[in-house]
């Protein structure tokens, strides 16, 4: 295992440090593990709060500031925060309107956060809700399964609900505008290589030299189907297609695309998918309205990328469009 | 699903245990539970990479090491003090998905723990097998924890029921998890992180349902050893 | 080989169509690999012309934007642009206030720079000056040598001057600024992975698994020593420690402490190496007036990392500080 | 350093080469030395990877190809247009360290090469290795192509000087690149991205010395071929 960290067992708590120290608009609660904007809470303003396993940076701790998220709590690699966390985070961003919770949808974040607003609703009177992204389509949903891993579209309902959080936009109002992000975002994922895990201390899987995982998450657990490597412009089919088959893209004022890495892919590489899926994209007749590409939900090491189509209309791109200002998103501000 | 009230003590003939599961037992158990998982912790972990996030034993490993010296420090000599201590620990440091479910299986047991003698003990099981389930809104069958939990339960009761000693029950529950341990190996998940893999997550043994058996395994180990 | 591309001699030339998608608010020449400004040249402003090899991205066509660069060459992977390429960017920036030519100290960028500024003089009115960075002090300097290499320093250098020229100062002024940064500036970096690229096929160096080598460049070139893999805090005090025995980084307005990622190491370690790197500093009682955590001058898919360090004067700050808009670095706007 | 003019033509005795040395001959040798790159291409750009940044195949390869297709499609009779053609195109096409120095070799040779005799021919190159020093600055011994330079222009020189046939000549230049290149082997590196490695460039061939040594193998193939 070949890292830059001092012990596996440290490594989310001295990242923290980092964090603070690398960003003074941040204020790090170091004990609880949570990263706050440091005028949280904003008096009347719903509060955001995310928050799920660590090695997914910038995810989430980088989306925090005016904008997008309020607070947000990191967990241990590749493990969702615990309800004290969340807990904390929502106490430190209630400014009176409420506070919302953006969760990916896998078990662990999902019943963490969970317990948190059963605690907060047990001690005070901060109303809580939860959205739960799933957009990933490499996975079957279904009644009886654990459903669709959030993947790459929580980022696009943090920066737009965060939008909309920040314009005052009341609970029921930014909750209804992640979802209908979440309802109208989907995405699709490919890993070259496995990633290590630090406290495992080897690659979570192993990929030969001429295979690729299609179908993955965003925590080195395997894909759907191991495939023979293939050049970037049938990889992007193989993303783009699935997507694309479901849920109708057409019709709306274009789509966001959002070329991803997972962390150990370079930038050129994801420029040159981008260009394979915008060509694809322009094949199908859909309009990309917005573009976002880079290393922003990431997977350790791993290489390989994500594709994610936000189907948007007018209020979504204003709502994108929203000055941001956090580590990792920047614009008008 | 037989209540363990159905079996109103220990048999005569045989040691009575009825003062043997006390906090100190309780803590006994926790401590060979933690033993059991910081001994297998990589194993753990291995298993969770193959159909999971490589994180299991780790995270156990962290939670059980937290709760055992919580118990250290707080010592609690009420037996459902001190499953009520380690369940909170285990929420509080676990995480993931095995955090909030082995911390409401402590939490539900700590709960329903009536009197201290073998009867309660599998009630406080049973009221923790059915904290996880309501959690984790996973079935038998969905290759989790429940599938090692449910048939360790079954165990319990069937033997208590027929009013076999403690020894002998913990040890029947220890092996009924180990049963549906193994059983997890063909399933294809339906829940948990292994559910998306669909197919691929058959021919893997569960990571929670292996942790869940060195739970029951740790039972028939601290608390037996006591009867 | 595992990479998210098609034909590896066509890398580049994909690449930049997807920087085209991407940013409209960037024109693309592709016959010349040229990135600008989309309002190059700006009348009255002194033109900022960067460039070298591909694979180092986002450097330098994501430092293209009002406040930074006005046009970037991109060569072949790690292959120095060609002349033709420079002179096209020099052209199409030139708003009659001369043109800076920022150039990383490596023979190949210095000849191929020093051949389009010739061809230039040759052919047109345009006054072009050269500044050529060379902070790293991995190699050792001296007349005899090819000298340092040009490293993170460079991206200040972009960033600083780019300002100066967006305030609007004269060429030399603007080229002072440049070369202040570039005296004031130093770089070590290492690499814990080699890279492949991409027309070679396969990993550039072996490094075994608990091997690093240290005091690398940004060209998958070997470094100055291989030594056994270290925790983070050692490998940051190799870095700083020859840093700090080179410049006297006392006594200034603080310093800009640049921790650098060579693409294929997760952010998460990045943040824990700046707060190594911040902890040396306030040991040796050197103030941190900004900083800048990320992976912005690569080495394709290498694991490992570098540490700039600028000693910065309240001129430097300021321009610093200024508002830029580029795909990779943007604030103020 | 002797000039060529200092032997005032090819020796009697053996076949005059006042007409070999043409357009097409010269074209023929670039295509040679094209031939070689594209065939060691992979060993080049290996032998980069060692001290440098693992492109001087890939670059020279590509470069080289786009100088003959230059060559295809214009055909230029004029000998120094063909070595203008081809010095333009590889600055042009090659970037990096060697695309300005093997164009300027080329663009020097180019304005240097008067009469198309074998004399003309080593003043050319003698002239190109000139321009390669002036524009790289390097000296020998600092492991760079003017290592194999250098010593090729010598035995060139010296054999003319002597009035062997140009055949002959041009095998002693060809053997004089191989011996300064083999030469590079142990010298640590003073110029270009191999000096970064200091020591540890030692006991690495230089690339930019075996493809100079492959341009003057190519020179002994094509030209002395129609000696
Ligand atoms: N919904 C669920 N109900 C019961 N057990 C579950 C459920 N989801 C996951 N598990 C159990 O949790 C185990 C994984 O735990 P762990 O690796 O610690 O969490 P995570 O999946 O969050 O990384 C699985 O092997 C499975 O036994
Ligand atoms: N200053 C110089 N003078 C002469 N030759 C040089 C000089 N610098 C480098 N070279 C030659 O160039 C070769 C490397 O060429 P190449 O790999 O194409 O360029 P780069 O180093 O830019 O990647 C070296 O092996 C060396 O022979
Ligand atoms: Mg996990
Ligand atoms: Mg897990
Ligand atoms: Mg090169
Ligand atoms: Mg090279």
């Amino acid at each position: 295992m070949k890292k830059l960290i001092n012990d596996p067992a440290n490594v989310v708590a001295e990242a923290l440090r980092g964090i603070a120290a690398a960003h003074p608009e941040l204020r790090v609660d170091h004990a609880q593990r949570v990263v706050f904007r440091d005028d949280a809470p904003v008096r009347g303003k719903v509060g955001l709060v995310s928050g799920g396993g660590s090695g997914h940076e910038p995810m989430h701790a980088g989306f925090v500031g005016p904008g997008m998220l309020d607070a947000a709590c990191a967990g241990e690699v590749f493990t969702s925060p615990v309800p004290d966390q969340v807990v904390a985070a929502t106490r430190g961003v209630d400014g009176g309107a409420g506070v919302l919770h953006v969760v990916k949808n896998y078990t662990g974040d999902v019943m963490n956060f969970e317990m948190a607003a059963e605690l907060m609703a047990a001690e005070s009177g901060t109303e809580v809700v939860a959205v739960v992204t799933d957009d990933d389509v490499a996975v079957q949903d279904s009644l009886y399964t654990a459903g669709r891993r959030g993947v790459g579209v929580t980022i696009l309902v943090e920066k737009i609900a965060g939008a909309a959080a920040e314009q005052g936009l009341p609970l029921t109002g930014v909750a209804e505008v992640a979802r209908r992000v979440n309802g109208n975002g989907r995405s699709m994922g490919v890993a070259l290589t496995s990633c290590t895990v630090p406290a495992a201390g080897r690659p979570t899987f192993d990929l030969p030299e001429d295979q690729m995982e299609i179908g993955i998450g965003i925590h080195g657990e395997p894909g759907r189907r191991r495939v023979p490597l293939a050049p970037a412009r049938e990889i992007a089919e193989m993303l783009v297609e699935p997507v694309l088959a479901d849920l109708d893209f057409t019709g709306g004022d274009g789509v966001i695309a959002f070329v991803n890495g997972m962390g150990g892919t370079p930038l050129l590489e994801l420029y040159l998918m981008y260009a394979e899926v915008a060509a694809i994209l322009e094949k199908a007749g859909i309009g990309i309205a917005r573009n976002l590409v880079g290393s922003y939900m990431t997977s350790l090491e791993m290489a390989g990328c994500s594709v994610t189509l936000l189907k948007a209309d007018d209020e979504l791109l204003r709502l994108w469009d929203a000055p941001v200002r956090t580590p990792a998103l920047r614009w008008g501000a | 699903m037989g209540r363990a009230s159905a079996h109103p003590g220990a048999a005569l003939g045989c040691l009575t245990v009825a003062d043997t599961v006390d906090g100190a037992a309780l803590t006994a158990w926790v401590q060979e539970f933690a033993r059991l998982v910081h001994e297998q912790r990589d194993a753990l972990t291995e298993l969770d990479a193959a159909i999971g996030d490589a994180d299991h034993g780790t995270n156990l490993d962290r939670g059980l090491a937290a709760a055992v010296s919580a118990l250290d420090t707080e010592a609690p000599a009420d037996p459902a003090a001190v499953l009520k201590a380690v369940a909170t620990t285990l929420i509080r440091t676990v995480g993931g998905a095995s955090g909030p479910l082995y911390g409401t299986f402590f939490l539900r047991a700590s709960s329903a723990l009536g009197e201290g003698d073998g009867a309660a003990l599998a009630v406080a099981m049973r009221a923790g097998l059915e904290g996880v389930a309501a959690r984790g809104k996973a079935e038998p069958g969905d290759k989790t924890m429940l599938d090692a939990l449910g048939p360790a339960c079954d165990a319990l009761d069937e033997a208590l029921t027929a009013n076999r000693p403690l020894d002998e029950a913990l040890r029947a529950a220890a092996e009924g998890a180990a049963r549906g341990r193994d059983a997890t190996v063909p399933m294809v998940a339906r829940k948990g992180r292994a559910s998306y893999l669909g197919e691929r997550s058959a021919g893997h043994q569960d990571p929670g349902a292996t942790s869940a058996t060195m739970l029951m395994e740790a039972a028939a180990t601290a608390l037996a050893g006591r009867g």
